[in-house]
């Protein structure tokens, strides 16, 4: 073993040598040490005794940027969602009520809840929020009587759902409370023991997911613009107002262009064709932008056909938003357009994104193409007959790609 | 304390050698006395422990406990009241019988040494004139209780920890008793009072100062007390980090409660014998033994009460010392501990009691070597303290902090 | 020794073996059969001019779409200062590779990590066993079809969400409300 | 000093070997997984023969979260706060490896000051990493002491980060293609008065413990690991560079700005005992925190005033399906390496995070034969495991 070696080395010296430097060695490195440990005793200890014996309180001693529990600023907040999507534990629950604008206001929230117990504190979520709404607070004490209470709801009652804020155009501070003070609030709430939840089998005798008074009937409503923007068809700043309806109009940038006025003027220009990029609006808008769209290139208002699927509840409580696998549900179809097939009507290009558009995006290969994008151009381009590839897209793509092509319906698989 | 009592039975009117019931009254004069001495240890490991809890917090620059009555000193008996309340459960595969007594064995063991460890000048239990050598016997008991609790606790963990503290204990009685022998040697006594009064109350007519040889004992006595007291760096049996906490980490509630004394209270009778045996005991600087014997009344009183101080300044200065060790050292491995006691501490101890025999031998021969020896180990003692002190400021200094002994108590 | 040296000084040595440096977009990596995996890590590790004495990384990446599972082992000589990669590529129903555990001796926690977690069977492992999973854990959690068993010796696995016990008190009172609204009939006004 | 026994090797293939035979004069002892020493939660089957150990079989994965798998259901950015988790008393130099394996992916420049600011956050790490390291490495051994100066000066740097990016331990502080915040104003001062009194501190560290008689008696000589052992074991870090290779990946592979810093990297010489012994891998993180001090002076002086802490990041970042991305970083426990392979959609399609820890605890058991016990818990402690790294 190597430690032999250095043993030998020792033995050299011979062994009362050996015992005289241990001895020596032990004294001095013991007095060093000793002297380290006294000079400790005549000094300040450095700990300060929290919670009550602290020099100076201890919310002063916090930095400003510390991140504690999370506080949301109703009255400033657009309900664009961003900092749901940006959660990585989805710790920020919120359900949106849609409305048409002029009886009902367009976006209101009924929820907005906040589980402390799970979140890691990451501030993930309070960058993307387009006006400051969410932020750390500087609180931490978080001892509370029952699990449950852990939950910061920041919608105080259901039945009064809060509408969301439109912040005036260009503006960039916005008005907010004081930090920590709605949290504070909140927080005295956490010693009372928890409400009595009501056990599964009671909420499943309530019905659970009827549908609500006052929500938005998104096939009516997209009929309606659809018709409007038949009409200002030409005027692209009056058509660009009318996409802009149908959008959530919360600016959060999702969609790649900067506000909803970029993609709605985008659409109107006819630069972009995607209905589904408006991710706070989810299903709805993208069934209203399809049917605007549809209707501008046919140049005819889809009526209330007999093949409308009707979507159940729009806006329940179902998550409103694209499922995150990026494979679009069967989402309410408009009737089948009566004019000619967009194959006629479109440029190769602008059809190509239609019809890129109507795949289900998986790139799985399964139309012995690369991705996608080869099937579409094989279509477009190299003049692909067989639809019925896109094992992933299914009927709903099938439908889509006979439609867009040849206008008709598909024969019965 | 026999003759107190004596003296007791004889102002009542009898004469105790003829007296039937005199043995009735020495057995309630040792209960009286049983109780007291026993009332002390407990209440002193008590203190103890809460003293190197703030000891050791300062140490480790924080502040300790505070709360509990003026500066946290009534924490030992919040602590003690709780350990009493706590249920002390026997884990069911123990062995029932001796799970239960082996906290009794410890307690005996450690509270005989009482009997015979002086408090002041005339503050003694029984001065017997085997005094040293019944301490050093008395002692052994603490290793079957030790022993008995590690093995019954039918945890391969507790069992590590018993038989490490059997080896430990065992093999340092051995250079622990050798460097006992020195000042029984240089006083000619084994009875504790006996070498108090052989030595003075001036440092340098202290044994430690007396020769070389009883200098290195002294510390060759503190190294082995410091491992049969199972502390740093010889605390293997409980060592935290390896076998959770040794012999007594099944134990809970009340027989908890009794090793924490054991090993508190031997604080105590470890400083104390090394105060009777090597530095004068309660000897009054200027006051010899002889005129001391001779005050009587007030002054006697006062006297007594200034030894009875002096000798515990002395003890728990070194209490503090040991307290102050615990937390500076590491731990040593059992084999090092083992080569440790028979290949340093054993051979120095013999040469120690064969030099210091020739020792006296010169000293008579001529005693002005003796003094001139004294006075240079006085010297040497009081340069090394002073320098270490110098060290210590300057320890404060280079970091950069400040002396400050009175702020964040 | 930049990629291309390596692979021309293995193809030298090992023939038509050694197939072309597979380019990825940012680091080059070799493929190689699965039967000659150990002679050319043997080779690399022993040749005075690759001496690769360290497998820095050995890790497996499972592809459902082609029906293939890749062990990648990550080279890396401290003599040289350069690195290799290489993959082997493995059946998803059987992958069945030899160790190089005698060959490096860091494989053999890696190799076990793989097996435990992606299913490889590394024939010749001394001690082949579970390493992050218990003993009697049923699937491999990195493939991609992997299901969660919902309970391991009666302790489940999946905990039920805090929520959802205000969710149902919001629909609770919701219908309270409703069936107020009911029973006393008033115009819905705009908030 | 005494000589390691030689024992006579028992053929033994696995656990369950070892739990049927019927073990005749050895003590079968399962050291954890609740054990004050195993820094986190390990288990280790213990074979021993009285105090002296046959063999260590560690058992790990009680701390397995599988964040490889969470890492294909994240966004790139979205599972920069897990990357914190991997090692949550290093957590910035996961982070770093995360985020330089996602630009490689991208292709993406990071900002010169952004560079910087990672610089600091992670030398401030690693001093104070090494601090945990040092301390418990002391208190095992049986000095309480160290332990609180060295929490006490960690306490510094916590605030020192919790002021620079919000949270004490997982700091979540770097993104990919730049920095969260940038420095708050008045940081370098106080920095440099940290720095001023930390390396007063270490010198009396030094003298406390590191050359005291009985620090060097319990750990030189002890498990003593050549050079191509720890090669071949894939020892990285301070384990490595304490057997006396020269290799330090901020100065072997140069990445971020570390080029542009003068340090030199500590070798184990085998002052006190054989080199490479456990009281080398000690020394070694001790030099290293001084040279993380040197580090952060430098990097503070020539702080860049452009003030851009952010490069062009496409908010969704997409990366086609299948490139590949391998990252290596200095980190406070060795070379910890990233290899990503990017998904289809926004995350990636497998992530594999090779820390230090993980190879480290792969050779206890060829080291334990022939130690005590009370030498198993200096190992663990000078090898500086840490749960939540292996088992990941």
């Amino acid at each position: 073993m190597a430690e032999t070696q250095a043993q030998s080395g020792r033995q050299a010296e011979g062994a009362f040598g050996a015992y005289v430097k241990n001895v020596r060695d032990s004294a001095k490195s013991f007095w060093e040490g000793m002297s380290v440990t006294l000079s400790y005793m005549f000094r300040k200890p450095i700990t300060s005794q929290y919670p009550d014996r602290m020099s100076v309180s201890v919310n002063h001693t916090i930095p400003a940027r510390y991140r504690g529990f999370l506080e949301v600023d109703m009255d400033i907040c657009t309900a664009c969602q961003a900092c749901e999507r940006a959660c990585p534990i989805q710790v920020i629950n919120i359900d949106i009520l849609k409305g048409d604008g002029k009886l009902v206001p367009k976006l209101r929230m009924e929820r907005f809840d906040i589980d402390i117990g799970k979140c890691m504190y990451c501030g993930l979520c309070v960058e993307p929020c387009p006006t400051g709404a969410i932020q750390h607070t500087r609180e931490f004490e978080g001892a509370v009587m029952h699990f449950n209470n852990l939950t910061l709801r920041f919608v105080p009652d259901v039945l009064q759902p809060v509408v969301a804020y439109k912040p005036p155009k260009g503006a960039d501070a916005f008005p907010r409370k004081q930090l920590g003070e709605i949290t504070r609030s909140l927080i005295k709430a956490w010693d009372a023991p928890p409400p009595p939840f009501p056990s599964k089998e009671e909420a499943a005798k309530a019905e659970h997911g009827k549908p609500k008074a006052g929500a938005l009937d998104v096939a009516a409503m997209g009929r309606q613009l659809a018709a409007r923007a038949l009409q200002v068809k030409e005027d692209k700043p009056k058509l660009q107002k009318v996409i802009e309806e149908a959008m959530a109009g919360t600016d959060c940038g999702d969609c790649g262009y900067p506000d909803c006025f970029g993609y709605s003027d985008a659409i109107a220009q006819g630069k972009d064709f995607s209905s589904e990029k408006c991710a706070p609006g989810g299903a709805d808008s993208k069934a209203m932008l399809e049917t605007i769209l549809v209707t501008l290139k046919t140049g005819v208002v889809p009526g209330p056909g007999a093949g409308e699927v009707s979507d159940g509840s729009a806006g329940g409580h179902h998550k409103n938003m694209v499922s995150p696998e990026g494979v679009s549900p069967v989402s309410t179809e408009v009737e089948k357009p009566t004019g000619p097939p967009l194959a006629q009507t479109l440029s190769k290009d602008e059809l190509y994104k239609v019809v890129l558009d109507a795949m289900a995006g998986t790139d799985c290969g399964d139309c012995e193409y690369a991705d996608c994008d080869g099937y579409s151009k094989g279509i477009v381009y190299e003049g692909q007959t067989d639809l019925n590839r896109c094992a992933p897209g299914g009927e709903d793509t099938r439908v889509k790609l006979y439609e867009i092509m040849l206008g008709t319906k598909p024969p019965a698989k | 304390m026999q003759g107190f009592l004596d003296n007791l039975i004889r102002n009542a009117g009898h004469d105790p050698a003829t007296w039937p019931y005199t043995q009735f009254v020495y057995l309630a004069g040792m209960a009286v006395a049983a109780l007291i001495v026993i009332n002390f240890a407990a209440i002193a490991s008590g203190i103890f422990s809460w003293a190197e809890r703030r000891v050791a917090a300062r140490i480790q620059s924080r502040v300790g406990p505070n709360r509990v009555g003026p500066a946290g000193f009534l924490q030992w008996i919040a602590d003690a009241v709780k350990l009493l309340l706590k249920e002390d459960l026997v884990p069911d595969e123990a062995d029932q019988f001796l799970f239960r007594i082996a906290p009794y064995f410890m307690m005996v063991g450690f509270c005989c040494v009482f009997v015979t460890l002086p408090f002041s000048h005339s503050l003694i239990v029984a001065d017997m004139n085997i005094g040293v050598f019944y301490i050093i016997a008395v002692t052994a008991l603490i290793v079957v209780g030790i022993i008995m609790s590690g093995w019954s606790s039918n945890s391969k963990w507790s069992l590590f920890g018993a038989i490490r503290s059997a080896a430990q204990i065992i093999s340092y009685e051995i250079p622990g008793g050798m460097a006992l022998m020195i000042p029984v040697m240089l006083a000619g006594t084994m009875s504790t009072q006996g070498i108090i009064r052989a030595q003075g109350g001036l440092p340098w007519q202290w044994f430690l100062f007396d020769n070389p040889a009883a200098f290195a004992a002294f510390f060759i006595y503190f190294t082995s007390a410091l491992a049969e007291g199972n502390r740093t760096p010889f605390d293997l049996p409980e060592a935290e980090s390896e076998l959770v906490s040794g012999y007594n980490t099944e134990y809970s509630g009340m027989r908890f409660s009794y090793f924490f004394l054991v090993e508190w209270g031997n604080l105590w009778v470890m400083s104390a014998l090394a105060v009777t045996m090597f530095l004068g005991g309660w000897q009054i600087p200027g006051l010899s033994p002889e005129r001391f014997d001779a005050l009587t009344g007030g002054t006697a009183v006062v006297a007594e009460i200034g030894s009875l101080l002096i000798f515990a300044l002395k003890t728990l200065f070194f209490v503090f010392v040991v307290m102050w060790l615990r937390w500076t050292l590491p731990r040593i491995r059992i084999d090092q501990m083992m080569s440790m006691c028979w290949k340093y501490l054993v051979p120095a101890s013999f040469a120690g009691v064969l030099f210091v025999a020739v020792w006296m031998l010169i000293v008579n021969a001529a005693p002005w070597l003796g003094l001139a020896m004294r006075f240079t180990l006085t010297a040497v003692g009081a340069l090394t303290i002073a320098m270490f002190a110098l060290r210590v400021l300057k320890n404060i200094r280079d970091t950069g902090d400040k002396f400050d002994f009175t702020s964040n108590w | 020794m930049t990629f291309e040296e390596i692979q021309q000084r293995l193809a030298a040595k090992f023939g038509e073996r050694i197939g072309a440096l597979a380019p990825a977009n940012k680091d080059p990596f070799l493929v190689v059969a699965a039967g000659d995996l150990v002679e050319i890590c043997r080779f690399a590790k022993e040749d005075a001019e690759l001496a690769f004495d360290c497998l820095m990384n050995l890790s497996s990446v499972d592809w459902p779409k082609k029906n293939q599972i890749e062990v990648v082992y990550h080279l890396w000589s401290y003599s040289k200062r350069h690195a290799f990669v290489l993959k082997v590529l493995l059946d998803r129903a059987q992958p069945q590779v030899a160790s190089i555990e005698s060959v490096w001796k860091s494989a053999d926690w890696l190799e076990r990590e793989q097996f435990d977690l992606m299913g490889v069977q590394f024939e010749g492992h001394p001690d082949l066993r579970r390493i992050m999973m218990p003993d009697d854990w049923v699937g491999n959690p990195l493939r991609k079809d992997y299901a969660e068993q919902p309970q391991w010796h009666n302790i489940t696995t999946t905990r039920d969400n805090s929520l959802e016990g205000y969710v149902r008190l919001d629909e609770l009172k919701k219908k309270a409300a409703e069936a107020a609204a009911a029973a006393a009939p008033k115009k819905e006004v705009l908030q | 000093m005494s000589k390691p026994l030689e024992i006579p090797t028992m053929d033994m293939e696995n656990k369950e070997v070892l739990r049927r035979i019927e073990i005749t004069g050895d003590m079968l002892l399962n050291m954890g997984p609740q054990h004050p020493s195993t820094h986190g939660v390990i288990n280790f089957l213990v074979q021993t023969d009285g105090e002296v150990m046959k063999r260590a079989i560690p058992e790990v994965g009680y701390l397995h979260r599988s964040l490889e798998k969470i890492g294909e259901r994240c966004t790139y950015n979205g599972y920069m706060p897990y990357t914190d988790r991997v090692d949550y008393i290093a957590a910035m130099f996961a982070n770093q490896g995360w985020a330089m394996a996602v630009e490689r992916l991208l292709g993406l420049q990071v900002p010169k000051r952004a560079e910087y600011c990672r610089v600091i956050a992670c030398e401030l790490n690693r001093i104070s990493s090494h601090l945990i390291s040092v301390g418990t490495m002391a208190m095992d051994v049986g000095a309480v002491t160290p332990f609180p100066y060295a929490l006490r000066e960690r306490e510094f740097i916590n605030d020192l980060l919790e002021e620079l990016c919000g949270a004490r331990l997982t700091y979540n502080y770097l993104r990919i293609g730049g920095v969260a915040f940038d420095l708050p104003s008045g940081y370098e001062d106080k920095v440099s008065t940290f720095l001023d009194h930390f390396e007063k501190i270490l010198d009396e560290f030094n003298r406390l413990i590191t050359y005291n008689e009985i620090f060097i008696k319990r750990l030189a000589h002890l498990a003593p690991i050549p050079a191509p052992m720890a090669i071949d074991y894939c020892l990285v870090g301070p384990n490595l560079r304490a057997s006396g290779v020269n290799f330090d990946v901020r100065k072997a592979l140069p990445y971020s700005v570390y080029p542009e810093f003068d340090f030199d990297v500590p070798l184990g010489k085998g002052e006190v005992g054989t080199p490479g012994d456990s009281w080398d891998r000690f020394w070694c993180r001790v030099e290293e925190m001084r040279q993380s001090c040197r580090i952060l002076r430098q990097a503070l002086a020539q702080m860049p005033k452009d003030p851009a802490i952010m490069g062009k990041v496409p908010r969704k970042i997409k990366v086609p399906e299948g490139t590949e991305a391998y990252s290596r970083i200095e980190s406070a426990r060795g070379d910890m390496q990233y290899y990503v392979v990017a998904g289809s959609g926004e995350n990636a399609h497998r992530v594999k995070i090779r820390t230090g820890s993980f190879t480290a605890m792969g050779i206890i058991d060829a080291l334990s034969r022939g130690l005590m016990i009370a030498d198993l818990v200096a190992l663990i402690a000078s090898l500086d495991v840490v749960a939540p790294e292996i088992d990941r």
